[in-house]
């Protein structure tokens, strides 16, 4: 079944999307500083944008916080993503946000990220099992990164949705790396995918440069989720093409580390057109730069909304 | 629906129970999951749920605090009230991020103010010799890290009221079932909107010399210990706090403002604990109204032993209740 | 290699002081209040008294605190663990014991058991951290049940230990339950051995009610960890025979659970002449009921140990 | 070997990890394990520990919170010194059981008297928008749950002897970094026998008028705001606590005795914070003695936001402190 061009257009202009973002947000903080850290996700754009496509919009999304593409996957505008950014009321939480991103939006499916690594595995299940409950059809995925996989969350999870077979996506984005630790250095195994042996359940490993790779396993563990067939670990190989942080020295990776590293939007273009990839790549940049200069000229937050959220209704 | 004044006598888990299954019958979004939940509860709570609702929503579960919280967090953020039973307390230390900073911090960070219900049951308390991972009463911790609610029912009719407002709750609510109190009998009532609000404290017993606070296991000594200085002319009144948060300080304060005299009991570890904050409170907004200094009587700052007589000697006593009580009238 | 006789013999010893504490014990529980629970091991002395017998005595071990097999293979005296159960000064722990047992002698490697379940599994990978630091030759075994396999640290400490190669050995126990609960109600396989496969280790399973297998299977898994070849999970095929706790009237479980049951004693006694089997048993009953008397002689602890060892020294 | 008088003017975080070193080099049981320490640590603590000591006692570790405590726990209790970073103190509610139940209570529930030394870095307080959970003062946890030993250096040269005192302690320490401080500089002495002692709190500044008990990040805000007030003619006391487990009575009570006022000042969330127990505890013992209620200036009882300004807004600022010391001297 050949893939749809308009799909891959909608995939190459959100990714582009992201970059865009990922390009301004790095240029800013060279000069200016943002409350926390930026993670940039450059090279790792077509994991998110690639899986999101593959899901409804309905379908619940709990994501790490790397770069954004996940969330301009799942349908967010430039504008409340560069208003966390950036600490300002335009961003999704209202301007309580900074570098570690919390952005959601419930009608989105977007469910949005713990900062505590790990924590989303069994959130994820949360959701999956109240769509269980529900019958809503409903899929629930679990975005992570290779270091994560080996937080006891991962584990816990996993044996209840495997048995319970909930309609749940574990999407691991494996560039090799966390912070500056190299993934072997602390893991038994360089291919996720192998944990999916201990639960039955399938372990597929694609190429996370290719967004129709991504798209496709992702589309076929959602299909597997709503049948009633229980949760799949993807792991998309990808690359962490910029520091851990923006500003991240890097002392540790060697000079050669992007040898064989090949770019997501390189790669989803050999699909396409030239003139088309042009014209999207030129509209996204627009797109975030109009939404970047009304971030800059949108107010911070006011102090009030420190207890705003606290609890309900306040 | 509602048999206004009827009441029946049950055990308080059983009063858990029943306040659990009522909610159920009308909200179809309330679940329950916890190690052994689906045969009953390991302490009964749960009797008679999978029969009456099925086991699609009445969940058991593997050794996974962890995972047992975390995933109520999600449901809850999709509009579902998930029920936990955690079985005893102090295995919430292994679900400390899952608790408090996904189910108290989830809306906060993320700015999106809706609903979030789910009720995490952690009892609490020595129950003869569980031990020192068993038998802690940790609920400080939930009025330290902020987000949540948390209540602690000293009797059947609480914990039924309790139960249910707490899953009417638009927030997590940490409830803390005393474990010595779990086969014990009380009058319940059985009105289907019996309610016990959360952030309201009772006076169990009015007095007008002191003003003991407390709540959960030590309520009954505490009455007991009064009854005793009652005899020798001392009348305690014991505020039963029943939510520690929300705190009743309108309650708290019209009593000590009353007596100037404030004693505070509890089983959890006197260090840091409830009573610390209680303590610190009452001299911030009464200092001038107190005549002497708050006293605290409240577990030692030990691990619990499992030895039964070492375990009673660890957590406050009638007898020591008593001498407290004595002990701020002579100051 | 024909299994020596003397060994025999002596894990027939052990396994029958055990059998006679767990009998004594549910004879005392039957009319009088212990502290906290007994949860009884009867049917389960063959995982713990075969595994230690190929333990050297300096090997660390720590438990899980289902009957006293391992205590009593890995060199424990009924007495110290009588009087914990009974809370008398002559407890392992000098009287702050009860009936969730927390026996520890260092000098016979037996390190003692966290009563929150999945503890054990860092805290063996931390002795066995020393032991690879060291270079003492030592084996660390975390000791488990098949409920217990879900719990986190399962798969935390498991990721680092393949990764470093600690001489550490999981054993698991799978009685197939977890209080009343059915393994498979809660867990994708019925086989923990399953876990190993993500981790690239051996995953190993054997008879649990023949000690010698146990044996053979714990005595390769040292010689592994002893030549730097790291982990092993073992999972040995058990019954419980009694309730989870002394006096759990058990209404969830078949009336026919029991009937594969296989006497662990029965198994080994096959492999023995049958008067050394009797001399051996009526000699373990006679120390245990002589431990038994003395214990409930010992007085009980004075309240000044409630804060003894709160801090080194104290 | 000691280079008795020397001092050398280096950042906290360097002189926590010349702490580390030092002791390192006559101790061969212990060892560092944490996220990113075998490449010098994620804020430098543990930069050139790899190069000196090899990648056999410096070693790098998953994303496994749970794990590293535990693992402490197993090799403190067959004798080594182990050293887990865990970069951020909100981690720690990840690896609560192994925390406050392992570390905490091995060697009493197993009634050995044996030593277990081990030394948990969890760095705390607000650094510039880390967030809701990665930020938060959590030190609380340590003075409720027995056994461990907690401390808090405020400058470099506490870093540095601290340190050392808790990799010589035979009981876990719970050791806060301060992560405002991480790069700050200050006066550390090189004697490689530099021990601040646990359990004696320190005057940085001596006042008649006021007592302030502090610790952490507050002791410069709270000196800088002492200053301001001392234009005023308000003389305040400045103590830094430096451990919270043990605290130091004497000193604080002596203090007290002679101002008869007393303010805590700490980032800790104030509800059921460190400040709780001191105050409860002053009053206990210094009631009579008392002009004034003990005040409390602590961080909002809320997750923090990210955003810089308004992550200030729920920290006590030097004017908060100020205030605080002028209220207290209007009472
Ligand atoms: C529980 C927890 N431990 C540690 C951290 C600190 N931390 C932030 S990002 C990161 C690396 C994550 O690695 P990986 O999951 O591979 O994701 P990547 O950064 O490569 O996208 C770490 C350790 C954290 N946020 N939460
Ligand atoms: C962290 C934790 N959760 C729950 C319990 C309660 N609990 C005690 S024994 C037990 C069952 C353990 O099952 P398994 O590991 O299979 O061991 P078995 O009882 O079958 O020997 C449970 C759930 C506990 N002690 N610790
Ligand atoms: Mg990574
Ligand atoms: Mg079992």
């Amino acid at each position: 079944m050949p893939i749809d061009t308009t799909l891959i257009g909608d995939m190459y202009r959100r990714m582009s999307i992201a970059r865009a973002i990922e390009q301004i947000v790095e240029k800013h903080t060279r000069k200016a500083r943002i409350s926390g850290w930026w993670h940039p996700g450059e090279g790792q754009e077509a994991v998110g944008v690639g899986a999101s496509a593959a899901l409804n919009g309905e379908d619940y999304l709990w994501y790490q916080g790397r770069g954004c593409a996940w969330a301009i996957g799942k349908g967010m505008q430039p504008g409340p993503i560069l208003g966390d950014v950036l600490g300002k009321v335009s961003g999704a939480t209202g301007g309580k946000g900074g570098g570690v991103p919390h952005w959601a939006d419930y009608s989105l499916g977007i469910m949005g990220e713990g900062a505590t690594l790990g924590s989303v595995y069994p959130l994820a299940a949360g959701s999956a099992f109240a769509s269980k409950l529900r019958k809503d059809g409903r899929v629930s995925l679990a975005n992570f990164g290779d270091g994560t996989a080996s937080r006891g969350t991962f584990h816990e999870t996993m044996v209840h949705a495997a048995t319970w077979k909930l309609p749940l996506i574990y999407l691991c984005e494996n560039n090799e790396l966390l912070v500056g630790t190299k993934l072997t250095d602390v893991c038994p195994t360089a291919d996720i995918a192998d944990f999916a042996k201990g639960y039955g359940i399938p372990g597929i490993i694609v190429d996370g440069q290719d967004a129709v790779a991504v798209y496709e396993a992702t589309l076929e563990a959602a299909a597997r989720a709503r049948a009633g067939e229980g949760p799949t670990l993807i792991e998309a190989k990808t690359t962490r093409v910029q520091g851990h942080y923006a500003g991240d020295p890097q002392n540790y990776r060697a000079k050669d580390a992007l040898a064989n590293y090949r770019d997501p939007l390189a790669v989803l273009a050999e699909r396409m057109a030239v003139d088309e990839v042009e014209t999207i790549a030129a509209e996204a940049l627009a797109l975030v730069q109009a939404a970047y200069e009304e971030t800059l000229a949108a107010p911070p937050p006011d102090h009030s909304i420190i207890f705003k959220d606290l609890y309900y209704g306040q | 629906m509602a048999n206004n004044d009827k009441m029946e006598t049950m055990l308080y888990n059983a009063a858990m129970g029943l306040g659990l299954a009522e909610e159920m019958r009308t909200n179809p979004d309330i679940f329950v999951l916890g190690q052994g939940v689906a045969s009953g509860g390991w302490f009964g709570a749960e009797k008679g749920l999978a029969d009456e609702f099925g086991s699609d929503r009445v969940v058991d579960c593997g050794i996974c605090e962890a995972f047992e919280v975390g995933m109520a967090a999600g449901a809850s953020v999709v509009g579902m009230t998930p029920v936990i039973n955690l079985g005893f307390a102090d295995f919430s230390l292994i679900a400390g991020d899952e608790i408090y900073h996904k189910l108290g911090k989830w809306r906060y960070m993320h700015g999106l103010n809706v609903p979030m219900s789910a009720v995490i049951i952690l009892p609490v308390g020595v129950m003869g010799g569980a031990g020192p991972e068993h038998s802690n009463s940790i609920e400080v911790l939930g009025m330290h890290f902020p987000g949540l609610k948390v209540v602690v029912p000293s009797n059947a009719a609480d914990a039924k009221g309790l139960m249910k407002a707490a899953l009417r709750e638009p927030n997590p609510v940490l409830y803390h079932s005393i474990q010595t109190l779990s086969f014990t009998r009380g009058e319940v009532p059985l009105d289907s909107d019996y309610i016990v609000e959360i952030g309201k404290g009772i006076v169990r017993r009015p007095g007008r010399d002191a003003t003991l606070l407390t709540y959960g296991s030590m309520v009954n000594r505490s009455l007991e210990a009064a009854t005793t200085l009652a005899n020798e002319g001392i009348e305690v009144e014991i505020i039963d706090l029943r939510s520690l948060v929300p705190l009743d300080w309108e309650l708290i304060l019209e009593s000590v403002n009353r007596t100037h005299r404030a004693l505070v009991v509890h089983e959890a570890n006197k260090t840091a604990g409830p009573g610390a904050e209680i303590a610190a409170q009452i001299q911030e907004r009464a200092f001038y109204e107190l005549e002497t200094p708050i006293l605290r009587v409240a577990g030692k700052d030990v691990p619990l032993p499992q030895q039964n007589d070492l375990e009673q000697a660890c957590i406050p006593s009638v007898d020591e209740i008593v001498a407290a009580g004595r002990h701020i009238m002579s100051l």
